[in-house]
């Protein structure tokens, strides 16, 4: 029903998609995979008109179209679940599901059918922890996930798009998730499902295209792949070969967590030391940033100790020692109007100390063009941006410091690059701690794999432990 | 900023309203000592006529300012409107028709306009409506250098009459409010102005016009004020220049708006604290008017009355994010 | 029921257009009649005592308020258009000092309406449930005040001061001469000092306000008549940093100006200092009885005179509110005499102790208080 | 710099325009005349500059304005001896009121329209209630020379203007300046980068104040006392600011430019005072300008991304 041809995108000069391909048919799971960045969630937005394409066609039932404006796009029956936040959270949960389509009955918005229809939804999807009246901004991530979902499938539309709609959910969420994909396919609606679980893949889809640096490399029926091949499809090499050498061995505890917890955290015992790169696993909202932004003293520790000393304010993060790149770069990592000098320098300026001159050597060593420096951030490509944030902690030279997503949205070579300077950085004596939702990266990052689950440590693994063996202590199934 | 750090706050409106019986207790104690009598028939009276243009204007204001916008020209198009309805009338019963008409014409174009400078040449509100305000202003001043026109007998029924203690400016206020709740609540414009001042992006990718939004608000924003403005044209019995900014309509309304709990930055709030806050601010008027407080002393006691509120809002709404 | 008076309100202004001298259309507030009958009371000699000229009286024509009679003590009450300006501050101070003579006023009851049309209607309406035997009203606008103050006819002895109504339905209306009288003293000085063909700007505050129109237009009339020419008329919204940019524009358009109208005295000295900054000798001036005003005239010896709008007239709405309660007859129009300093008089009226915005007309120096409680120093 | 283009043009066509009236204008003597009447909005509007780029907006400095010169009117009383104490009272006044709007609007979470409001109501009604109603005592000569007199040629106001103009860009090249820019640009960032946003928002409100102070002394000095002095003043900065491309919102704009705003305004009123057609048409004249010149300077901006949490402070 849905067919697009040679699309293409950029964004601000960075080629993002280029002559992507893409058919669905009604009835049909079309599983979308491929890196962060590699271009899925632009994709996505093309097809829902959130961005018009710079080339390429796109038809519906044969009939060429072109969205400008998302409402269009879902006129022609189209519904899509965001990969980002999208809701209002004022708002209360019907009032999110119906937004923009409000039900009127003689000119008027029909609460009581709004709110039965959202009830009718939520229970389809086995969820009765929340209701159509209660206010969004009270929910936590998972529920408001599944909000979502909800706001997607009332649409009754004939695609529905879904970019990680299971990123922030338990498995038994995640089971009713698929009970509905399942009622959508009888019913013929076609369905184009992101993920970065494989597993899901494998169980969803009827086909599976992989993207790769914004181009398609192939779609292929789920039979005729396996998950190995398909990783290797997607990242174009063979994941052992590809991440640098690990350390030779730990040096001393750079820093050290007893019982530590606050809000959302619960005695974490963690040991950070120089040499080391530690991975960080677990869901969407298992507390994988709470523990970095807690240890960085964002958001502080309440309880348990913390060696050398617990931080009680970002300034004293700094001062420890400690840097953390953070897991969204356009909101928490970076002055997005400022150039690329004012961020890299601003922990020196806003705190003191710092090495200034150091500045134009650590922009060489990661290789961010000297003709970029005075431009304003914004224009800069993913892998850059976060280039940036990283030399904005190099010039304090940290003792520990914190990666959080550090290649979400970042582009293959980009990625690499960090890769390597992370490792490089541990083997000078730093203490990296790094969070991920990539298992390969992490996997081939860390020298330790500790998992959370619920703000709790889950368990720890040695290096190259087994995808199934970190998500299952992950998503909390007897290991 | 976190679910678990977040207490559930009262409807500031509630609040507010409590507020305003405390403040009502509180005048009476104060004035009885004074040796006079608080809620004597003439001063709810006086209440309710001094808080209807200012409570009209509000209302509007309110709608500009939940979509994420706000109106600094309200002003000046309140006298503009006032002498628009003065002149066409020109005291004849028979004219009324075509001046409300005119009014409510005038009004809405301006709040086109306001709308598309800020949507269309994608200029600040605040500039926007401000620019707006100074053309208006000029207009105005050159047009005419004191009061002008003249309001027939029967419209002045619209400023003076009342049935009972409840005047018929009031009724008015009270029907435009409740108009306005009704929008807000009930209709797909008042839900999409909620969205468009709550997340301007979201409202967008679920498929709202966020534009057509804000020109909608505002223009209901200037035709609340051309209201405001008929009903002063009906009291004072003819247009004037000034009647608008010697009111300072355009900061009160906004002081208004928030006292009543409507964030600022938009998406958050509704009539029902604005009704309120416009009643506080009136009661503490008639107050002072009773106690013969000095309009200085007054200036004082609103500033601080106004920030208070909203602190106190900020404390039970929000933690300090991170 | 209502509150809405029954006299309809038809507002009195006939045009009178001249020919043009740079002085523009005349003004629709512009009345022949008043303008000729102000200008007559200038040399007619007002009744009533000597040293009091806030008890004297122009041309009264007595009438008769003896359905007003009562027995003290009085409830007095006053609605006031605004206390947002030197001339009212000084005026308020005087009126709540002449309060304080008569034990007979049990009490005095006033609302500040900040210059606010429609508060005031509201006050008058709200006063008039506080059981006043007799109700003093300032309006703030002549027109729009015009329907409360009907209102108000018809349940207390009304009496009105400064700006007048259009309904002679109060008892008295209490004002000096008037704005023409104003006017044409200042405009007729310069007539005489400036030579012929010589440059006048006129310096008004701002459009619309019935008193401040009535004095331009005297003027107008003045100077269309004389052969100077009248270079500029602008508003300064009685602003000094606008009044002293607008002079030195105009001195440096014009290279040389050879005298200034102003409409109001308060920003006279900033209009002085732009000659003054300008290295010019200072032409030919008015301002008011404003004490730093007076204090410049005297210590730069300028050519000047200084008509007034009396700030006594405070004094006298309190006098005849307790007249008609005691029954005995006030002038239906009580015209106070309007007094003009010059060079002459000068040493009179500049009193170095008071404050410099206070104005010398104050009639005040013999009430209790004085100087302290209009910001004066003993000496 | 680029969005300071559309101002830089408009400034061009005005002072040619005024020329044309007025060839005198381009002498030493009247630009000098011309830059001295600019001065108190200049300095006004880069005051207003810290505060908006922050992110904020400082309504208060209009009615601070009056309340300075009335208090100093008051205090001073004509004597020559009273002038120079109060000049540091005034400054210190300045200071102080920054102060509050700034811990308020940080530590108590009051969206700086509204705290800067009420600063405005409270100003303006305690000074008058201390002067009962309108200002009394007089201001003394040494008082009035820094806004009459001058050195030479050159009136003090303008020596102070370039001075403080000078400061005022050194200290937004400074690291204060770049902080405040992150904090206006985007909070989170730089508060996760160790910026201590709620500190150097309160001292750009002081600046404001300390602005609004200087800005006083050059009015009353210039005209003397008048309650009028200060009004609208706020509304005239902040456009001011604008008109010289900084956005409302925070993080952009340069100080030049927004100081360049303020000149361009001055020269507008200057132009219209000219042209001296319809004294009244010159507000709408004003207005349409100032729409035109802030809509062409305006560029689309990429929206800024939503958290997870949802709970971006969007308060202004
Ligand atoms: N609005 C935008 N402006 C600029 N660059 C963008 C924008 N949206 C996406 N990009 C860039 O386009 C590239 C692809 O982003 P996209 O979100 O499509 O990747 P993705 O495949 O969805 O990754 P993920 O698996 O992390 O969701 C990234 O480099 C990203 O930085
Ligand atoms: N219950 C909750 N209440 C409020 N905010 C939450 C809640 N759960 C998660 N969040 C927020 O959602 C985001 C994701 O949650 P969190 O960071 O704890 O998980 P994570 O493991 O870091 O997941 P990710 O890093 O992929 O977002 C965080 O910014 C967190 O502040
Ligand atoms: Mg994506
Ligand atoms: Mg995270």
């Amino acid at each position: 029903m849905l067919s697009m041809r040679g699309i293409g995108k950029s964004f601000l000069g960075v080629r993002v998609l280029s002559g992507v391909d893409l058919s669905v048919t009604a009835g049909e799971v079309h599983a979308v995979v491929g890196e962060n960045g590699a271009g899925k969630s632009t994709l996505m937005k093309i097809i829902c008109g959130v961005h018009a394409p710079d080339e390429g066609a796109i038809e519906i039932d044969g009939r060429p179209v072109s969205f400008g404006h998302p409402i269009e796009a879902r006129r022609s029956g189209i519904a899509i679940i965001y990969q980002e936040f999208n809701l209002l959270p004022e708002r209360t949960v019907a009032e999110n599901v119906f937004l923009g389509r409000e039900p009127v009955r003689r000119g008027l918005v029909d609460r009581a059918a709004m709110e039965e229809a959202t009830a009718r939804l939520l229970d389809e999807l086995g969820e009765n922890s929340f209701g159509p009246r209660d206010v969004v901004k009270r929910l936590p991530v998972a529920q408001q996930q599944i909000v979502e979902i909800v706001k997607a499938l009332s649409v009754n539309a004939r695609l529905v798009v879904m970019d990680e709609p299971s990123a922030a959910l338990a498995e038994h969420e995640v089971e009713s998730l698929y009970r509905l994909i399942g009622r959508l396919r009888e019913r013929g609606v076609a369905v184009v499902y992101i993920s970065h679980r494989l597993r899901e893949v494998f169980d969803l889809a009827d086909r599976v295209t992989v993207l790769k640096d914004g181009s398609r490399v192939t779609t292929l029926p789920i039979g005729e792949i396996t998950p190995g091949e398909l990783i290797r499809l997607m990242v174009g090499r063979d994941l052992g070969t590809y991440f640098p050498p690990r350390s030779a061995g730990a040096g001393e505890v750079r820093l050290s967590l007893r019982g530590a917890g606050n809000h959302r955290l619960r005695d974490i015992d963690l040991e950070l030391r120089a040499g080391e790169i530690v991975g960080i696993a677990g869901l969407q909202g298992s507390g994988r940033s709470e523990l970095a932004r807690a240890i960085f003293g964002a958001e502080p520790f309440t309880t348990g100790e913390m060696i050398p000393a617990r931080p009680r304010s970002v300034r004293e993060g700094v001062a420890l020692g400690i840097g953390l790149v953070t897991e969204d770069r356009k909101a928490e990592g970076l002055a997005l109007r400022q150039s690329v000098r004012d961020n890299v320098l601003l922990v020196a300026r806003a705190v003191g100390g710092g090495n200034r001159a150091a500045v134009g050597g650590l922009l060489e060593r990661v290789r961010l063009s000297p003709a970029r420096r005075d431009q304003e951030v914004r224009y800069l490509s993913g892998g850059n941006q976060q280039k940036a944030v990283l030399v904005k902690w190099l010039t304090m030279a940290p003792r520990v410091l914190l990666f959080d997503e550090p290649t979400r949205g970042v582009d293959v070579g980009a990625k690499a690059a960090i890769h390597d300077l992370m490792r490089e950085l541990a083997n000078d004596g730093m203490a990296i701690m790094m969070i991920s939702s990539e298992l390969p990266e992490l996997i081939g990052m860390s020298d330790r794999i500790v998992v959370l689950r619920d703000g709790r440590i889950a368990g720890t693994l040695p290096a190259g432990a087994s995808e199934e063996a970190v998500m299952r202590l992950a998503a909390g199934e007897a290991a | 900023m976190h679910l678990l750090t977040r207490a559930r706050p009262r409807d500031p409106a509630q609040v507010l309203f409590l507020a305003l019986l405390g403040l009502v207790a509180a005048g009476w104690a104060l004035v009885a000592l004074d040796g006079g009598q608080f809620l004597t028939l003439e001063s709810v009276v006086g209440i309710q006529q001094r808080s209807a243009a200012l409570g009209i204007v509000a209302i509007g204001q309110t709608l500009a300012i939940l979509a994420g916008s706000l109106d600094l020209s309200v002003a000046y198009l309140i006298s503009l409107t006032s002498l628009v309805a003065a002149e066409i009338m020109a005291g004849q019963d028979g004219n009324i028709g075509q001046a409300v008409a005119a009014v409510l014409a005038v009004s809405a174009l301006v709040g086109l306009v306001n709308g598309l400078v800020i949507t269309g040449l994608r200029v600040h509100a605040f500039i926007a409506t401000l620019g707006v305000a100074l053309i208006i202003k000029g207009v105005v001043d050159h047009l005419y250098d004191g009061p002008a026109g003249a309001v027939p007998e029967s419209f002045q029924v619209l400023g003076y009459s009342r049935i009972g203690p409840v005047p018929v400016s009031a009724l008015l206020w009270a029907g435009v409010a409740v108009a306005a709740w009704f929008l807000l609540s009930r209709t797909r414009l008042g839900y999409r102005i909620y969205a468009v001042g709550g997340n301007e992006e979201v409202a967008r990718l679920s498929g709202i016009r966020t534009g057509r939004v804000i020109v909608l608000a505002h223009v209901l924003c200037s035709v609340c004020a051309g209201v405001a403005g008929l009903l002063l044209a009906s009291r004072l019995g003819a247009g004037a220049p000034t009647v608008g900014t010697d009111g300072g309509y355009d900061l009160e309304s906004i002081a208004a708006v928030v006292l009543g709990g409507t964030a600022l930055a938009g998406g958050k709030g509704g009539v029902a604290g604005t009704v309120a806050g416009v009643l506080l601010l009136a009661v503490l008027d008639t107050l002072f008017n009773q106690l013969e407080v000095n309009s200085f002393v007054k200036d004082v006691v609103r500033g601080v009355v106004i920030v208070v509120a909203v602190a106190v809002y900020a404390r039970r709404t929000q933690g300090r994010p991170a | 029921t209502t509150d809405k008076p029954t006299a309809a309100t038809e507002p009195a202004a006939s045009a009178a257009s001249t020919q043009d001298s740079g002085t523009g259309a005349q003004s629709k507030f512009f009345v022949q009649a008043d303008f000729d009958a102000q200008l007559a009371m200038r040399s007619q000699t007002p009744e009533g005592p000597e040293d009091r000229p806030w008890e004297q009286a122009i041309a009264p024509k007595m009438i008769d308020t003896a359905q007003y009679k009562k027995d003290g003590p009085y409830h007095l009450c006053f609605s006031n258009a605004a206390i947002d300006n030197p001339w009212r501050q000084v005026g308020w101070k005087t009126m709540q000092a002449e309060v304080g003579l008569h034990e007979e006023i049990g009490k005095f009851t006033a609302l500040d309406a900040e210059g606010k049309d429609d508060k005031q209607i509201s006050d008058i309406a709200e006063l008039q449930a506080k059981g006043c035997d007799a109700l003093i009203v300032s309006p703030n606008t002549t027109a729009t005040l015009t329907p409360a103050v009907t209102a108000a006819c018809e349940k207390v002895p009304v009496i009105v001061f400064d700006r007048g109504v259009e309904t002679d339905c109060p008892v008295t209306f209490i004002k000096p001469i008037g704005g023409y009288a104003f006017g044409a003293d200042a405009a007729e000085f310069l007539t005489e000092k400036v030579p012929a063909g010589g440059k006048v700007l006129a310096l008004r505050i701002l459009p619309g306000v019935d008193v401040l129109e009535t004095r331009w237009s005297a003027a107008k009339v003045v100077f269309d008549q004389s052969d100077l020419q009248v270079v500029g008329v602008e508003f300064t919204d009685g602003d000094a940093a606008k009044t002293k940019n607008i002079v030195s524009d105009y001195i440096q358009r014009h290279g040389k100006i050879d005298g200034v109208w102003m409409d109001a005295g308060a920003t006279a000295v900033a209009a002085i200092e732009a000659f003054e900054d300008a290295g010019l000798p200072v032409p030919p001036i008015n301002g008011e009885d404003q004490q730093d005003f007076l204090q410049k005239w005297k210590d730069a010896g300028l050519t000047a005179v200084a008509p007034t709008y009396p700030t006594y007239q405070w004094r006298t709405p309190i006098i005849a509110a307790l007249r008609i309660l005691g029954g005995e007859q006030v002038p239906e129009t009580w015209n106070l005499p309007q007094p003009k300093v010059t060079g002459e008089t000068l040493g009179d009226y500049l009193q170095p102790d008071m404050p410099p915005l206070h104005y010398a007309l104050c009639g005040c120096e013999d009430l209790p208080g004085f100087p302290e409680a209009w910001g004066g120093k003993k000496s | 710099m680029r969005r300071a283009l559309p101002v830089l043009a408009v400034l061009a066509a005005l002072l040619t325009a005024i020329a044309l009236v007025n060839p005198h204008f381009l002498e030493p003597a009247g630009f000098l005349a011309f830059l001295k009447r600019a001065a108190p909005l200049v300095i006004l509007a880069a005051g207003q500059y810290f505060v908006i780029v922050s992110g904020e907006f400082d309504l208060s400095v209009g009615s601070l304005v009056t309340a300075e010169v009335v208090i100093a009117a008051r205090l001073i009383d004509g004597d020559e001896s009273a002038t120079w104490p109060v000049l540091a009272l005034l400054i210190a006044a300045g200071l102080l009121v920054g102060l509050v709007n700034g811990v308020v609007t940080t530590k108590m979470r009051v969206p700086s329209f509204i705290v800067t409001l009420g600063m405005l109501l409270v100003l303006s009604g305690a000074v008058f209630l201390w002067t009962g109603g309108a200002p009394r005592g007089a201001l003394s000569e040494g008082f009035r020379v820094f806004g009459r007199g001058g050195l030479g040629p050159v009136p003090w106001s303008v020596l102070i203007l370039v001075v403080l103009g000078a400061a005022a860009i050194r200290l937004m090249r400074a690291d204060f300046g770049k902080t405040l820019m992150a904090a206006g640009d985007n909070e989170r960032a730089a508060a996760l980068s160790g910026v201590r946003v709620d500190r150097v928002k309160i001292f750009a409100f002081m600046l404001s104040g300390l602005a609004a102070a200087v800005a006083a002394i050059l009015l009353g000095g210039f005209a003397g006392v008048s309650a009028q002095v200060g009004q609208g003043l706020e509304f005239s900065a902040i456009t001011a600011v604008v008109l010289g491309g900084v956005t409302l919102g925070g993080g952009r704009g340069s100080v030049p430019a927004a100081m360049a705003g303020a000149v361009t305004l001055e020269a507008l009123f200057t132009l219209l005072n000219l042209y001296g057609v319809s004294g009244a048409l010159e507000f709408t004249v004003q207005g349409v300008i100032i729409i035109a010149a802030i809509a062409a300077g305006a560029v689309r901006l990429p929206r800024k991304p939503t958290p997870r949490t949802g709970d971006a402070h969007a308060a202004s």
